[in-house]
């Protein structure tokens, strides 16, 4: 039985009809892949599962209970990492990912330090993030993601402004993340190097509804 | 690996009061990396209420008269341009996003986040306005008088500028757009709070209009987070 | 029964058919009652016997004060609908009323202070229901403002919805609040409708104006929900089937 | 391939004025997309004039006297506030970074920018005041006299400003800053514009204090754009 | 003869020396290829070429004459590209390109036409940039850059939001641009499909100058 199963998403931006009758089931310890030409409504889609944009139409079923992409129980058991890393500029790494675990409930020093270690944002953690370069901030973003303890994650583009290392390092914390028993919807343009088990694919074409590949 | 558990076995805390301690503690910490903000705001007060009297006339005589005016102006529209900032810079660096996702009620946060910005501009205002009232020759008698009347004041224009702020998220420069959709919740308070300050300057009793602020304040606590939650959705989208 | 109505009214297409059947049988009338109110109220009602022939304004100045708080309460409610039901008709509803809206208001406070300038000898006075009544132009370009600065059309239709809906509570705080301003102002006794002395023929030709000016924003209404629609619905099929 | 000859080869063209013309355009075209910008500033401005008869007194005799402190006041924070976004929203978006790679005099490019800001905001503020000041008791005579100080203040306003806007460029929410870092610049303006439009307003001469207004003008033209191109620069690193 | 040479580039940022030294030549028709770790310098070395930040020290060479990054003449033949695609989101593709490229004074509408076609972005060039998606703004820069036709690029992750077809095409551009005997200096960190002949490469370590790799 998948946890998480969309059916009918229908999204309108502007005039535009982005998502039409688009269906998807994940289950746990799967992770959908989510490719698709620039503007094909991968952000969008996103988006719309958190709650952030309405959809014109969405029956969500999540952990085999119908709910809607706003429900607090729901947001609970999701994580989302946009476009860009939400982070305060003023504030310095530690001090946001503090701010942002408390907020979740899910505060813990020492797992937060050994991420930062593991993800190699240790020497830059307590800098202000103003003075950070694009990678370094990803990287924060990176241990509050997997810190904050998600069951789903939704990632768009998660690879952005890292190094090959960084990259590397984003498909070994997904696949640890799906090995035990986590749920990942992925949108990126690069191939993510996972267990094909544990990979699915969904094509979405512009404006015209979503192909499912594999 | 021992970093991840899910959901079904993670201990969240799930109580709402320390992700509001959380909010403010971050304001605070964001305010000791840059107290410019909240001098600045202290700066227009001052600078207002100090243009007034170049533009209008040095004698302390008129300027009593025009005092509780020249204060409440000075003060509202100093915590007008204040909240131009209340969630906007949430908004741009992603962060307000996190809010709407960590699963807790977002009137509570923002009404939290609300409470921390009156506290960091509202309040030093207040403060500041005895002070001032003196430089436009009132006695410093009144002060008891004037303290209470802007705290009132300012809280429920924090609260009702929390609406305007939410509203106006999408824009870009929401600075002069926000200022105009609270004016007309503002004007009661601007109304009922001069009246106050201009009886305790004259040194009678403002009760009845501290009582008609007060239950401003109540009602605006009780409806404009609510609102504010909403504004700030749809703000986000 | 049931919902069923209520769904059917809130179709577009539907909506529209029925908005344009309507608007006739609101224009004519409109047209009819402001003519005679006018013709009335100019050359058939007698002189007011301390401000003789100035008084005539009152015929376009208190309907058009009315209107302009009925438009208000209009907008906020189709809005509360918009926001509440996600009925998207409920908000082209909501911001056909604002223009028309702002236009009453401007009317009202143009002519109020012509008339103000015999009467009292100035333009303006900061009169509390003066002062109302211009926070009432505020919240209605306050609400055009924010919709200007909105480009997508679903989210200006609700951010603007709250605003709406949040204006209310304003307007009885005004109305109450004001009455605490420290305000000189001799309250003239001209403006109180309940006079017994107003005689019929006074009365008579205000209160066609009053109905004529409400049926004449309901025409200007479902034309302008008729064109709302128009632009809201452009793409869709029912349109192109309705123009060919 | 034909999309792509190098520099030696391509015939660009490197007059100033079409450049600046370009940039008129533009902000022309974005006023056309979002009118609510002017509006509400225009709508600040009569709000704050509003303002302070709700403040002070309905009185027309009293309102007269302070008339044109209230309009300079108004008109000087409205203005303010407008050149808050005067290059903010262009460095935001980075087109800013491009202007100062095209190779073009900086110093010009942001006079125009100056120029097209102050026709959009300042003009309509001054044609606005002598509907004001008509609420304010003042006689429609007084007109011309009000024309002629608040345009040459308000232009004065914005070449202040764009040094100020400029500065506080690096900074998050400049605003308020900015009011404080102009002000100083702002008071002569202040000071000789409500001198004459006081003067204006009682029936007499203000001859004198518009020459001294002008005269600062002139002054602000010559200054103001080299001071602002290299706050831009710095701001912008 | 280099038309490019850097020498003794050294910048601060902050307390941090982030580039110490650097020396780099760049030739009519080659790329040479920034790559370096996440927060090893890329955007700040790209920044001060353009003048858009001050260098602690800098000797630089552009056709023979030794200038500073902030002359106008040194300006008109080059374009920089970055992080974010300059654009105002107010106005739509179309109307900010004519804005662009007037300022440099370049503006042709046809080849503008015929640039737009080739990148995919005819269709969304007269929406609002607003409401464009990541990659589509991107395909916007990138004309705008072309069109320019300067003959100095520099490129920060010129790929960054592109889909497989858009970076196929950056590469294509970026071949064309050093056939017609244009620079061109990246940073990537993504291997760049060029004719190995054309292509340098500078690899920057975390603040420790720059090591010349090929
Ligand atoms: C700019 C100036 C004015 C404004 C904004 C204004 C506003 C209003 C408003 C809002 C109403 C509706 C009252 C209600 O709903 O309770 C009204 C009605 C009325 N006004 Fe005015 N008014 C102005 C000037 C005047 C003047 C100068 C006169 C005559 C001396 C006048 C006479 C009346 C009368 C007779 C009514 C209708 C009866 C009533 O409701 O009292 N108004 N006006
Ligand atoms: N405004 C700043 N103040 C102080 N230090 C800064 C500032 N911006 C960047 N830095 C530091 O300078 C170094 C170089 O940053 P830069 O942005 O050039 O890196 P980059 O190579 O572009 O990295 P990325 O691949 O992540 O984009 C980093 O260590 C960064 O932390
Ligand atoms: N605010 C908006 N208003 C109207 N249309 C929008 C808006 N944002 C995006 N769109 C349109 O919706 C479509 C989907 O956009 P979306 O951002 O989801 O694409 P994407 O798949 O994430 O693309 P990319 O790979 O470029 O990030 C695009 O055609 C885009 O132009
Ligand atoms: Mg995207
Ligand atoms: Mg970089």
């Amino acid at each position: 039985m998948p946890e998480l199963s969309i059916e009918n998403l229908h999204v309108y931006r502007g005039e535009q009809h982005v998502l039409r009758g688009l269906n998807a089931q994940v289950s746990a310890g799967q992770c959908l892949q989510i490719t698709g030409e620039n503007g094909a409504g991968k952000t969008t889609l996103l988006r719309v599962l958190c709650g952030l944009l309405p959809a014109e139409s969405l029956q969500l079923t999540w952990r085999g209970r119908v709910c809607s992409p706003q429900d607090a129980e729901y947001h609970q058991g999701l994580s989302y990492l946009s476009h860009a890393a939400p982070l305060k500029a003023d504030l310095t790494g530690w001090e946001n990912l503090r701010f942002l675990l408390s907020l979740r409930g899910v505060w813990q020093a020492e797992r937060v330090g050994a991420l930062l270690e593991r993800l190699g944002a240790r020497r830059f953690a307590d800098r202000p993030v103003r003075s950070l370069s694009a990678g370094q901030r990803r990287r924060l973003a990176l241990v509050g993601l997997v810190a904050s303890q998600s069951q789903l994650w939704l990632l768009d583009e998660p690879t952005t402004n890292l190094d090959s290392a960084g990259t590397r390092l984003v498909t070994e914390l997904l696949s640890e993340h799906l090995e035990r028993g986590g749920l990942a919807m992925v949108a990126t343009h690069v191939s993510l190097d996972i267990a094909p088990s544990a990979l699915q694919s969904l094509h979405l074409t512009s404006g015209d509804g979503a192909r499912r590949v594999a | 690996m021992s970093e991840g558990l899910h959901t079904q076995e993670v201990s969240r805390d799930t109580r709402l009061l320390p992700k509001c301690a959380a909010i403010v503690v971050r304001d605070l910490q964001l305010l000791v990396r840059r107290p410019g903000q909240m001098l600045q705001i202290l700066g227009f007060f001052v600078v207002v209420t100090v243009l007034f009297p170049l533009g209008y006339s040095p004698e302390l005589g008129k300027l009593r008269l025009i005092a509780p005016g020249v204060l409440w102006v000075g003060a509202l529209l100093a915590s007008l341009l204040a909240l131009e900032g209340l969630f906007r810079d949430d908004a741009e660096d992603g962060t307000l996003e996190q809010w709407l996702l960590c699963g807790q009620p977002l009137a509570a946060l923002l009404l939290a986040k609300t409470a921390v910005h009156w506290l960091l501009t509202g309040l030093p205002l207040t403060v500041l306005a005895p002070l001032l009232a003196v430089t436009l020759g009132v006695s410093i008698e009144a002060a008891p008088g004037i303290l209470l009347a802007l705290g009132l004041g300012t809280l429920a224009l924090s609260l009702i500028g929390s609406i305007a702020a939410g509203l106006t998220l999408g824009l870009r420069r929401g600075g002069v757009l926000l200022s105009l959709l609270s004016l007309p919740l503002a004007v009661p308070v601007l109304i009922f709070g001069a009246r106050a300050t201009e009886l305790v300057i004259q040194g009678d009793s403002p009760t009845a209009a501290l009582y008609l602020l007060a239950s401003l304040v109540v009602l605006a606590i009780t409806l404009a987070p609510l609102a504010a939650a909403a504004a700030v959705r749809i703000g986000l989208e | 029964m049931g919902w069923a109505w209520f769904h059917r009214f809130g179709s577009p297409p539907h909506l529209y058919r029925l908005a344009g059947t309507l608007t006739p049988w609101f224009a004519w009338p409109a047209a009819i009652l402001i003519v005679g109110a006018l013709y009335l109220g100019l050359f058939v009602a007698p002189p007011d016997y301390q401000q003789g022939d100035g008084f005539r304004i009152i015929y376009v100045h208190a309907p058009s004060a009315w209107l302009a708080v009925m438009i208000y309460a209009v907008m906020a409610i189709a809005a509360g609908v918009g926001l509440i039901w996600r009925m998207k008709v409920a908000h082209a509803v909501a911001v056909s009323c604002a223009g028309v809206g702002a236009w009453f208001t401007a009317v009202s406070l143009v002519t109020g202070m012509l008339w103000g300038k015999p009467m009292w000898g100035t333009y303006w006075v900061w009169d509390p229901r003066l002062t109302a009544q211009l926070v009432l132009l505020f919240l209605f370009l306050g609400y055009m403002g924010l919709r200007s600065g909105i480009e997508d059309l679903g989210r200006a239709d609700r951010a603007s919805a709250v605003l709406a809906l949040v204006g209310v509570i304003n307007l009885p705080i005004i109305r109450y609040s004001v009455e605490w301003w420290n305000s000189i102002h001799q309250a003239p006794s001209v403006m109180k409708m309940d006079q017994p002395s107003m005689p019929m023929e006074m009365l008579a030709p205000l209160l066609m104006m009053l109905l004529g000016f409400s049926l004449y924003f309901g025409a200007v209404l479902l034309v302008r929900v008729r064109a709302e629609i128009l632009r809201r619905e452009r793409s869709a099929a029912w349109i192109r089937e309705v123009l060919s």
